[in-house]
């Protein structure tokens, strides 16, 4: 066939990802991709960039050695401290980057879905300060789970809007702010959470959480001498995943990327009992990309499920999806009892009380420590303070 | 070949419905009323979970036909006995043509008399083992431009696109809206001459497919305001707008566009 | 009189401070303060506590300019970004410290008090990772308040001990923690939260605090070539505000200490509707200090009172007292209205939510900036993560 | 003075009251009825909002004192009024003393026939202003020492105290415990020769008094047990109390420790 998007590299990787969008969206991803393609060749954006990872986000994070988990498991883990980032997880990298690209394309304003109000509260944080009016798009559902991060949005003056539609969750939010950004695109940027849907997303959104992998290499390597034998991080789009493996991508270290397990594989008609796209996901399209997705056999999306509001999407990263199938990352699933054990043990030997999230990752790595050789860091892509709740109904029901 | 065929007695009136909506047994009789009432190709929605290019209208009708039990096989079924009265035309999410091979769907578009495939979140780009599909097996992939599609692009969608052109109307999602936009009788007049054109996001009064029609396009697509009053159950309207339409259109034919 | 006080250097100042505290409590104070005279000059504690500062509580912490604020205000705000610290306030810098302090005392046991839970979870998150049984006091009706504090401590495997006491609130707790500690100093330490107290917690608390003070100084010289004109940070015990201080006591910089205004000036009997202890107080003793407090006519204290709990406290550090009592120290108020306005602009201006103890700071900054000179630095000392429920409770009041 | 010439006809019985519970009123009678039981001291708290140096016991006593309407003015009244059978202390904390002004507070104490006073969390160290007052005004300020309290303190408190020395029983607060440990033994035996000495502290039962007395104190101080019954109402088991324990001092007095 005889038709080319320009600045074709990075839109698959793989038969995974592209451009499945309708036409409308088409020009505005492409303008956002060659954009973007010129800012990071600017030394000017990436002095801006980095200034505000430093100086307001609080970079470089910690790579801290876990000592009583270290000793718990026989095996040197060492913790990459993302919970210690303004907001409180890895999003406000992603965040941080699109809201300078998005400003230096003359954008007015930020729209962005968001499930358990992570990434919706680090939209908040960027819209505030870099001046953007700021819609944020949350299912009712969630909305009404998460009233606390509904009220951090809006002090800091993003509008909330209810998701009404299909199972008014986080894939419903995705779907109406890709329908807002179809008519305002001139004006908004659409500013995706995760390092998932169309190009340019999966990569931009890698490469802004990349600093994360950038300076685990750097610490690991002061602190060790040696590069870890092996990284574990959780996935939900995948972007603290892809954020912390892309620079190691190339080095003989193991990536293990730990989806939700939920309460295990079995599924109905609509609702899958996990969030684990790529254990038990199969190809499909999904917001805009080719990649691993939950769907009955018709093509349906299902609801996902996790303990994780952050790891409760039906979909992932067309490059992780990619990435699985290679054999260069290592799907592998935490239940919500292996997650909740991960975030009370790294609570009680470390004083350090992980997102929901995080503890998949955590507690995976507590129950099948041989996979992670002598040297392992763990990815703490936030903090648990959203989730407290959440384990205390946990533990009650 | 039908598609085709049809649009060599333009201006043509395109009506979208959601097949299933309100129940998959009623759809075949609503297809052959709104054949009777003047509608010139039928555009049969398969309803997803998950519409992105659809205003609220349709995301709800597709809600209920899935609830009341459509799915790809029903789909296939509905069609065979719609009937042939006039051509139809599949129009659903890449996912759920992915999900059944696309080999397999397109030869079952043919095997239940569907004449092309709309898919709105597949642009050329991503399209070629699906136009491949379709050319085995006989059946038109419509292809959509939209009023940001640049020059060179809508040139190559022109030339990529079979049976006809997909106009968007406008940006943002399908909907009833209340006028036709500069940016959209723009469009129109970009096309290269030759391809077929039809109009649709956001047509729901007479006057509007009009409009489009003298601005001229081939055909005017209506869609949520259908789908609406389907919803409502009110039929009888539903074949009055029809034919209303199909007047307004055929007055039309050549006349200048009207510019406010 | 012929008695002396070994070390006695940093006992008072000027007339406050001092070690008025029950016979059984003298020794384990002189203890400590000998203790932590031979550890300021250890290298190796200092390393070890240096390693910790670093990469597990996420020091430095970033001094950010406040670009939106400074042009509200019409001067340059720096932020001195104390709610990135792991915890989410400064009482960790304290708290860290004074747990290596009680490790190397061979003490194995842990007891604090806490109010709203910050010093709490703090001391808990020590006590998990450095291994000490810990018991936190904390009074009923605080508790009641703070049931997702509660539950952090206890994630964290410290036990919060109801108190039943006076008027069941930090002070009481403060009053059970010293009881508990009269007959348990042989194991146990008692670390307190805020640099108020007996000999040698004022001085102590302030050192470990001053790295506060230390970065900030070297922070804002990189930044603008000079000292700032002035510092601004509220005062609950004045750990914060002493941190930030101390390394600028000798240099011309305006230092601005906030108080809580609360409702105003107006006291019954037994509560006072402030937590001003400098601006409203009179000298007396109170939990082993002479110093500034809110009391009655007859010695008895006052209840205090404040929307932020963290300054809800009829006490002030001595050594505050004194600089305030100098001229060296400015006592200024900030009311609770003042407050929440500041809580709310940060938020909206900087996508920064602070906590309500620090949102003293910045109101009282916003509503007066003519005091601020041309260069100001403001102490975060907290996330408002903690404060939403109080806020919204607060606007619909 | 007094105090000095009340321990020469050791051994002592001293009780703790809190004053003003269960009210003011009630105060002087209590004080009366416990001196004709055997009580050769009276120690009369103030109450304070913030006692750190005690145990629920007597902090709920001065929570219904206060609530009852002590307050220092009132505290005077009623020691002036409690009569002079046997010489009163003053207990309290540092800073109610501090409130009213030293000089005035140890004026106060002599006036209303208060000849010592004792203020747990008032060290040597600090003392020095309250002492200079106390010898202005004729009263005596009695310090505390505790079994860790190290040689050389101790001997320096020993020197500084006047009327007696506190001996704290035990680590921890006041309050009813059941035995008596080896190391109030060891304090009592630490004490330089020729300082009166009075053991308090969770000192409840006459066997624990007598013990005190055989180990060396010359006096024993019982307070919680005290204020505990007073709670209660029990004021004739109270009476009965007293009398027991200053019986059973009696018949200590002299005797070698029981060791065991
Ligand atoms: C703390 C945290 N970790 C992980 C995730 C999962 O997202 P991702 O896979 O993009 O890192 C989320 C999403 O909200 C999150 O909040
Ligand atoms: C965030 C924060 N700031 C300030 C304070 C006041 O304490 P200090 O005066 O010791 O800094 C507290 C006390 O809990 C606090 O949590």
């Amino acid at each position: 066939m005889n038709c080319q998007i320009e600045n074709a590299a990075g839109i698959k990787f793989g038969r995974y990802g592209g451009l499945f969008v309708p036409e409308t969206l088409v020009q505005p991803l492409l303008e956002l991709a060659e954009a973007y393609e010129q800012m990071k060749n600017s030394d000017e954006f990436h002095r801006e960039l980095k200034n505000l990872l430093k100086n307001f986000a609080g970079r470089p994070t910690p790579l801290y050695y876990a000592r009583n988990l270290s000793l718990e498991l026989g095996r040197k883990i060492y913790l990459k401290r993302e919970d210690l980032v303004h907001g409180g997880a890895h999003k406000l990298n992603n965040t941080l980057g699109q809201g300078l690209v998005a400003k230096r394309m003359g954008k007015t304003r930020l729209i962005a879905e968001t499930g358990a109000g992570q990434h919706g509260v680090a939209t908040a944080i960027v819209g505030a300060n870099l001046g953007f009016e700021t819609q944020i798009y949350m299912g009712e559902v969630d909305i009404e789970r998460q009233k606390m991060n509904v009220y951090r949005m809006e002090l800091m003056g993003a509008e909330v809007i209810p998701v009404r539609s299909g199972s008014r969750t986080l894939k419903d939010a995705i779907n109406e702010a890709m329908r807002d950004w179809a008519s305002t695109f001139e004006h908004t940027h659409y500013l995706l959470g995760t390092a998932a849907g169309a190009h340019p997303f999966p990569s931009m959104v890698r490469d802004f959480q990349s600093v994360i992998g950038d300076e685990a290499r750097r610490q690991i390597s002061e602190a060790e001498g040696r590069l870890p034998d092996s990284i574990v991080a959780c996935v939900g789009g995948g972007s603290n995943a892809m954020g912390i493996f892309a620079p190691f991508l190339k080095d003989d270290v193991r990536l293990l990327a730990v989806e939700a397990g939920g309460r295990g594989p079995g599924k109905t008609d609509k609702i899958a009992d996990n969030g684990a796209s790529l254990g038990y996901g199969t190809d499909g399209v999904l917001h805009g990309a080719l990649t691993k997705i939950l769907q009955d056999p018709y093509g349906q999306i299902l609801e996902s499920y996790s303990v994780a509001a952050g790891l409760d999407y039906p979909g992932v990263g067309p490059e992780l999806a990619y990435l699985a199938e290679t054999g260069r990352v290592h799907p592998r699933m935490a239940d919500d009892k292996t997650a909740i054990r991960g975030f009370r043990a790294l609570s009680r030997l470390e004083g350090i009380i992980p997102a929901l999230e995080s503890a998949h990752a955590i507690g995976y790595a507590m129950s099948e420590p041989d996979a992670l050789g002598e040297l392992t860091i763990i990815n703490v892509s936030g903090r648990g303070d959203k989730d407290l709740a959440t384990v205390m109904d946990y533990e009650n029901s | 070949m039908r598609i085709l065929e049809a649009f060599s007695h333009s201006p043509l009136l395109i009506v979208y419905i959601c097949s299933g909506d309100p129940s998959p047994k009623a759809t075949p009789d609503l297809v052959r009323r709104l054949a009777r009432a003047g509608a010139d190709i039928i555009e049969l929605g398969l309803p997803h979970s998950d519409p992105i290019a659809d205003g609220p209208t349709i995301q709800a009708a597709a809600q209920r036909a899935i609830a009341a039990g459509m799915n790809t096989d029903v789909y296939f079924d509905v069609a065979s006995v719609a009937g042939d009265a006039v051509p139809l035309v599949f129009m659903g999410y890449y996912n759920m043509v992915y999900a059944r091979g696309l080999d397999r769907f397109a030869k079952d578009c043919k095997d239940s008399g569907i004449s092309g495939m709309i898919v709105p979140d597949l642009p050329p780009e991503e399209a070629s083992p699906l136009k491949d599909a379709c050319v085995r097996h006989g059946v038109d992939l419509i292809f959509l431009a939209a009023p940001n599609t640049p020059p060179a692009r809508l040139k190559m969608i022109s030339e990529e696109t079979s049976g006809f052109l997909y106009l968007v109307a406008r940006k943002g999602v399908t909907g009833a809206r209340s006028d036709v936009l500069q940016d959209t009788r723009d469009l129109i007049a970009r096309v290269p001459e030759g391809v077929p054109k039809a109009v649709g996001f956001g047509i729901s009064t007479p006057e509007q497919a009009a409009d489009v029609i003298r601005a001229g396009a081939d055909a005017a697509i209506v869609g949520s305001a259908c789908v609406d009053l389907i919803a409502k159950g009110e039929i009888e309207r539903l074949e009055r707008l029809v034919k209303d339409m199909k007047e307004a259109i055929a007055r039309a034919k050549g006349k200048a566009p009207i510019v406010c």
